[in-house]
């Protein structure tokens, strides 16, 4: 039968489920989806073996993805999908986090705190004398690359001892339980449990702000808010028909299903454009192998689209 | 008469190939374990290996020590056993002993349906039924730990050790039990004097596979301890075990070959030795009741 | 020559397997201080009747007595409900068909009836055992090795110690169900002439399936078949002048 | 006597005490389970309907179902049971009736007792290894199905061999004093006495693998699967296709683990719906092996 | 009088389990068509010894024959290696002493040696049952239910069903371990009576504990003790006027 093989991004897995079932029953079962979990990373690595149509990504693709979908000759054609917020919680019962900065975030996370910093009066000496407890992501997820590169400013460097897990609802579950935990995970966890939880606004250096759909579709939740993605291997948007249906199926019906799936759709213009640089098979990644912390993805599309 | 010897030759062989395969998978296990695991060790020095108390294979600064796992591992164990040892002991003397032939029948078989539930059902049953709990009576504890996991697999292995106690002591011949009860013993002295030290080596056959199973469970700790390589002997904290770290990483798919694909096979290979060491001695103490009788 | 005082007297013994009834309305007078012995063929009931002095019966499920066993002087029923199986067992031990030593030592074997008492004083203990072993006729081949493990030692010794242990606790009867069938030529004699001096001091039954046994041990001899005592009196009269002609037929080896 | 009569006295009340203790340890387990499968229905009894059975996973927790995942969980077993089975008997009838003793079948009886031991998320690795990367199977059902497999082979061996030794050796020796070789002997007599073991056996296996997780996450299957597999059945000749063997798959603890993972608290609910399924699935599969170990028990007594 | 031919001839017979050698140097002559009984205390290797005839030890293992048991006229060598046992169990028959049925039905049981020799047609199977049954004087009891399990029987007539299945299949020499001895004297009589008529066919080697039995049934008995052969002759004699000291000691019941 025919087959589209997704895979990738724990963090875009829901909005591709929706395109998944929509497709199917649109396709009256013809053609089969399947999505894998395997995290933004697994998920370039299957991708640049060539054993996968499409990966899902809540990052860009690395350097090192890159080389290696090069030394496979694997040719990919990057599109936005979305936009999602990484939410900064806190318990409830946590009274004296009222805002942080980068820079509290930093101290907190960055590979040197591993051991050092222990209670939370080591930020900020206001803060009382409690032991300080993280939740974050796994290290295969793109949310852990998205937030060690915002904050830190090298993607994966983080210190080691912070309860992990690939399963946001688990974190969500740690941080309820605990007085004194801090954690971060997509915007969608905190929407869904938004009483047992405490939101903290973030700044950025234009004072603190919460993420919410405007402020991460106009940009003012920086850097803590990312653009998700697919990468469609470009044979086979060629030779699989059923692979460019996907596609084309997912960008025209993106901004519903985004929201569906609780996540922030890009502006309708981006996806437009996303619909050309697909048609056109443009390879390559706009980011070069790196992320461009804080840039609208619109913006980007149009500044490539200009450049050529 | 010659076709006849032929034929029970070539099933003789076809049944011994069977048997042999078992030879064939722990070959498996072992040749792909060291295979992928050497490729390993090649980068990571074994000292570095067993010594490190720092464990963070994924990220910017990799660190191999394997030894937070380890006590990880080693900590939800004990709690697991501190539960299952003395509660399938008792349960397999009062099945063994006191319960009625109909009771034992009925509870036997019911009593290893909790070996039969999914872990991972266990799994959120630690996270969000237990833990909790247990909060409200110790204040420290965190939402993950290595107590409400390793408390969940104690009761997931009792029927192990039940169910094996339990044949060890029934395995005492009933001529030895009636001349204790022929002196006017009571039940109880029974079981204590005379039974238990008679069963004594099927009864720690029984303890080794529940040590065994509690190395190797896995959702139930990658669930609910936490994830967290912790180099800790402190139960109230958040904890990770070498097979949570296996399904970690296995829930990101790392590519094969990679450096990361291979340290969830340096982990399988403790893992695997650990648990070696208990089957075996498991093993022996009950090959020893089987033939004591 | 001494009165026969009557130790313990049966009436109307029934006992069932579950529905399977076993001994039927057995009456019978078993004399202090002397050997009685049953006979017949396998499975007529001799280890079920046996069996039921010491309420060994009440181990099992669905084991059912009717009828009385009355314990004499005192007149109790010894299988009534109301009479705890445990304090029955105090007063009638028993040594079985095959040896069951305890795996413990050759002291602590002989010791656990007593400790089963509450006797846990080393010294006391220490008297009784060396009595009980020398009861048993045992003391000279084990005094040296009487901390070692009681498996080591060969058939026979074996069930002199469980002589013995049975011995240690004073037991008004000693119960016997078939001591050598399991022994060679020169144990069982050893044991024959065991109980022969044994019932000095103690009420015996023995069963026993060695008709030449029965003559040499017992002073009376019952015969069972079919769950029924078929003939019983002095062990002489049976052997010569056997009034049954199923008697006649078993002891001269027609059958069984 | 009196001193006796306090001894007993005293020797039972502790008997009685340690009589509750045991009968209290005994019914910790049964509660705990009692608590968490009520719990269960608690929270999963609303998703309980036929719907939830012949539907496909989908976003909106509501229309969710569990088709793919019990249909690809009945797959799996299915190929589990057709490889274990068969190798697992024949090795257990093998060191049974055929091992002479000697180096070699020690080391398989040790190696088996080792296996059964193994943790399952090393059959996981093993998999991985073995059959995703050397065998190039992908993460297919025969991956999935092998896999358990493996984890379930020492099972059968050991319930083979365990019913074959309560075959008592009278009838052994009955068979070959009339001349019988030993395959005649265990066609005509240890294999059928003995099958109500084995299937008793066989079938906790299955339960046991029904639920497993850890190593079906190893060789990665956790995957949004909203289709069925191939039909083994084909219209076009030969009629069977084993196609589905290579068709990806989910299963019923993956469906469960996937959903609890979701930010929505009503797949909270569907979780705890498939998590009653799943367990109803191992009660039946146990209830089955005692009811064939009742029924074989009743019909053959030595 | 017909000469009495030797069926099978033991010389220097030597018998281990392991290391223990049970059998010590036994020569032995079994009389064709004739029964020979073997006695003995317990323990003393009657069974052992019995179970070397259809090679019963090769079904485990550390089991090692010395010495020749000679199958005449053929003058084969019926323990040694380069015979294939099942070849001899083809030939030799064996009663075990507890009556071990298969659970099949009755007329299963009694064709399982023919069909283990690849006869399957129904006609045949039937009518060798028949005469097989006739042969144990079974058949009246259960012709009506012959496709009834053989575990509703009661043990006497189990064991004569394991007779018929014995016969079934034409054995040169039928051994039976102790028969008898789990059964009641009216099923022993049946089966001694049975035993008396066979011996016109077959050569039968029996092993009793019941002196009697043996005095009754058989032409030939040899005493054993500790594994060897201590006595041997004609029955009458053996009882009558033993040489030895040990049989008359054993036969007298002042041992065993
Ligand atoms: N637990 C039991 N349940 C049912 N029936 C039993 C049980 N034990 C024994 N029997 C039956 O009770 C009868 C008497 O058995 P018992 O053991 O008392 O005989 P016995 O005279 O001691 O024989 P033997 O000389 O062989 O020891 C037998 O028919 C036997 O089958
Ligand atoms: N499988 C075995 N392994 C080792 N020794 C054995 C084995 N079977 C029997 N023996 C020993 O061999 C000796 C003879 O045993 P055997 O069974 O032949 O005696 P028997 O004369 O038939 O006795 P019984 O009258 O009790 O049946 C005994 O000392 C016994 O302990
Ligand atoms: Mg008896
Ligand atoms: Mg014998």
């Amino acid at each position: 039968g025919k087959i589209v093989e997704i895979d990738g991004s724990s963090t875009v897995y829901p909005i591709l489920e929706a395109v998944a079932e929509e497709f199917q029953k649109a396709k009256k079962g013809a053609i089969k989806v399947t999505v894998g979990i395997s995290g933004t990373g697994g998920g370039f690595k299957k991708f640049c073996r060539g054993e996968i149509d499409i990966s899902n990504a809540s990052r860009p693709i690395s350097k090192k993805e890159i080389d290696a979908c090069k030394e496979r000759k694997i040719e990919y054609i990057e599109l936005p999908v979305a936009y999602d917020g990484l939410a900064v919680v806190v318990n409830p019962k946590n009274t004296w986090v009222t805002s942080l900065t980068i820079a509290d975030l930093k101290k907190m996370w960055e590979p040197a705190a591993a051991g050092t910093i222990k209670t939370w009066n080591q930020i900020r000496p206001e803060w009382p004398n409690a032991p300080l407890k993280l939740f974050g992501p796994g290290a295969d997820s793109g949310t852990f690359d998205y937030f060690t590169e915002a904050v830190v400013g090298k993607a994966k460097s983080s210190r080691g001892d912070f309860t992990a897990s690939e399963d946001d609802n688990v974190l969500v579950q740690g941080v309820i339980q605990d007085k004194n935990a801090l954690g971060y995970m997509g915007l969608a966890y905190y929407e869904e449990n938004k009483g047992k939880l405490k939101l903290v606004p973030i700044d950025g250096g234009k004072g603190p702000i919460f993420p919410s759909e405007k402020t991460v579709m106009d940009g003012t939740y920086s850097p803590l808010s990312r653009p998700l993605f697919i990468y469609v291997n470009k044979d086979s948007a060629v030779k699989k028909p059923e692979v460019k249906e996907f596609v084309e199926f997912f960008l025209k019906n993106a901004p519903i299903l985004t929201k569906q799936a609780k996540y922030i759709p890009l502006p309708k213009t981006a996806y437009q454009l996303a619909q050309e640089r697909f048609t056109k098979l443009k390879t390559g990644s706009m980011f070069i192998g790196e992320e461009k912390i804080g840039m609208k993805i619109e913006d980007l599309l149009k500044l490539e689209q200009k450049s050529k | 008469m010659n076709t006849k010897k032929i034929k029970e030759r070539s099933i003789e062989s076809l049944l011994f190939v069977c048997a042999a395969s078992s030879i064939f998978v722990t070959l498996s296990i072992v040749i792909i374990l060291s295979f992928e695991s050497y490729g390993f060790f090649k980068e990571v020095p074994l000292f570095e290996f067993l010594t490190g108390t720092e464990w963070t294979p994924l990220f910017e600064n990799p660190k191999f020590g394997i030894l937070p796992l380890i006590a990880g591992t080693l900590l939800t164990t004990c709690t697991a056993l501190m539960v299952a040892l003395p509660l399938g002991l008792l349960a397999a003397i009062y099945l063994s002993e006191y319960a009625p032939h109909k009771l034992r029948e009925t509870i036997k078989p019911v009593l290893e349906l909790l070996a039969a539930v999914p872990t991972v059902v266990y799994g959120y049953f630690a996270l969000l039924f237990l833990t909790p709990i247990l909060q409200e009576f110790i204040i420290e504890l965190s939402g993950f730990n290595a107590l409400s996991p390793g408390i969940i697999i104690g009761v997931m292995i009792i029927p192990y050790v039940s169910s094996v106690s339990e044949d060890a002591m029934r395995a005492v011949p009933m001529h030895i039990r009636e001349g204790s009860y022929a002196m006017g013993a009571t039940k109880l002295q029974t079981s204590l004097k005379v039974i238990i030290p008679a069963a004594f080596s099927g009864i720690a056959a029984a303890f080794l596979i529940g040590i065994s199973r509690a190395v190797g469970e896995t959702m139930v700790v990658a669930i609910a301890a936490g994830m967290m390589p912790n180099f800790t002997i402190n139960p109230f904290e958040p904890v990770q075990t070498l097979t949570a770290y296996i399904v970690q990483v296995s829930l990101g798919d790392v590519p094969h070959g990679s450096l990361e694909y291979k340290t969830i096979f340096a982990a399988g290979v403790t893992l695997f030795l650990m648990t070696l060491i208990f089957n075996i001695i498991g093993f022996w103490l009950r090959k020893r009741i089987r033939e004591a009788y | 020559m001494v009165k026969d005082n009557i130790k313990a007297e049966i009436r109307n013994l029934n006992f069932f397997y579950g529905t399977n009834h076993v001994l039927k309305n057995i009456n019978l007078s078993i004399i202090e201080k002397k050997v009685t012995s049953l006979i017949g063929p396998s499975g007529c009931g001799k280890t079920t009747f046996l069996r039921c002095f010491n309420r060994m019966h009440d181990l099992y499920p669905h084991n059912r007595y009717e009828g009385e066993i009355i314990l004499l002087p005192e007149n109790i029923n010894i299988i009534s409900n109301q009479i705890d199986p445990i304090e029955v067992r105090m007063r009638i031990s028993m040594v079985f068909q095959k040896p069951n030593p305890f795996p413990k030592t050759i002291f602590e074997n002989v010791a656990y009836g007593m400790r089963v008492r509450g006797v846990n004083k080393k010294n006391v203990l220490s008297e009784i055992v060396e009595k009980s072993l020398k009861g048993a006729a045992l003391w000279d081949e084990v005094k040296d090795r009487i901390d070692k493990p009681a498996f080591d030692l060969s058939g026979g010794q074996q069930q002199r110690l469980c002589i013995a242990r049975a011995l240690a606790t004073n037991p008004e009867i000693l119960l016997f169900d078939e001591p050598t069938s399991a022994l060679d030529p020169i144990a069982t004699s050893k044991i024959e002439e065991l109980i022969v001096e044994l019932k000095n001091n103690v009420t015996i039954i023995i069963v026993t399936h060695n008709m030449q046994q029965a003559a040499r041990v017992s002073e009376y001899t019952a015969f069972m078949y079919l769950g029924e005592i078929i003939e019983y009196g002095k062990t002489e009269r049976i052997f010569t002048t056997p009034s049954e002609k199923l008697t006649e037929d078993y002891i001269t080896g027609r059958f069984g | 006597m009196e001193d006796i009569k306090k001894r007993i006295k005293y020797n039972k009340s502790w008997n009685y005490f340690f009589l509750i203790i045991g009968l209290l340890s005994t019914f910790v387990g049964l509660f705990l389970l009692a608590v968490l499968f009520i719990d269960l229905i608690m929270d999963g009894h609303s998703r309980l309907t036929y719907k939830f059975l012949t539907s496909f996973p989908s976003r909106f927790p509501e229309k969710a179902g569990i088709l793919s995942a019990w249909v690809g969980s009945f797959l799996v077993l299915l190929v589990t049971a057709l490889s274990a089975i068969p190798i697992g008997v024949a090795a257990g009838i093998y060191l049974e009736e055929y091992a002479k003793k000697n180096w070699l079948t020690d080391i398989i009886e040790i190696n088996i007792a080792n296996l059964a031991g193994v943790p399952s998320i090393v059959y996981g690795l093993l998999a991985l290894g073995l059959f995703v990367y050397f065998f190039k199977f992908g993460e297919s059902i025969l991956t999935g199905g092998l896999t358990l497999a493996l984890l379930i082979l020492p099972m059968v061996i050991m319930a083979t061999r365990e019913s074959i030794r309560a075959i008592p050796n009278s009838i052994r020796e009955a068979s070959y004093a009339l001349g019988a070789t030993k395959w005649q002997t265990v066609q005509w007599h240890i294999f059928p006495y003995s099958l109500g073991g084995i299937l008793t056996g066989i079938i906790i296996g299955l339960s046991r693998a029904i639920g497993e997780t850890a190593p079906i996450i190893t060789v990665g299957a956790l995957t949004f699967i909203a289709f069925l597999p191939s039909s083994p059945i084909t219209s076009a000749f030969p009629f069977i296709s084993f196609e589905w063997l290579f068709d990806p798959f989910t299963v019923m603890p993956i469906q469960m683990f996937n959903w609890v993972s979701r930010p929505q608290k009503e797949f909270q609910i569907n979780a705890a719906a498939a998590g009653i399924i799943l367990m109803l699935m191992t009660l039946i599969m146990n209830g089955i092996a005692i009811h064939i170990r009742y029924k074989f028990r009743k019909k053959i007594k030595w």
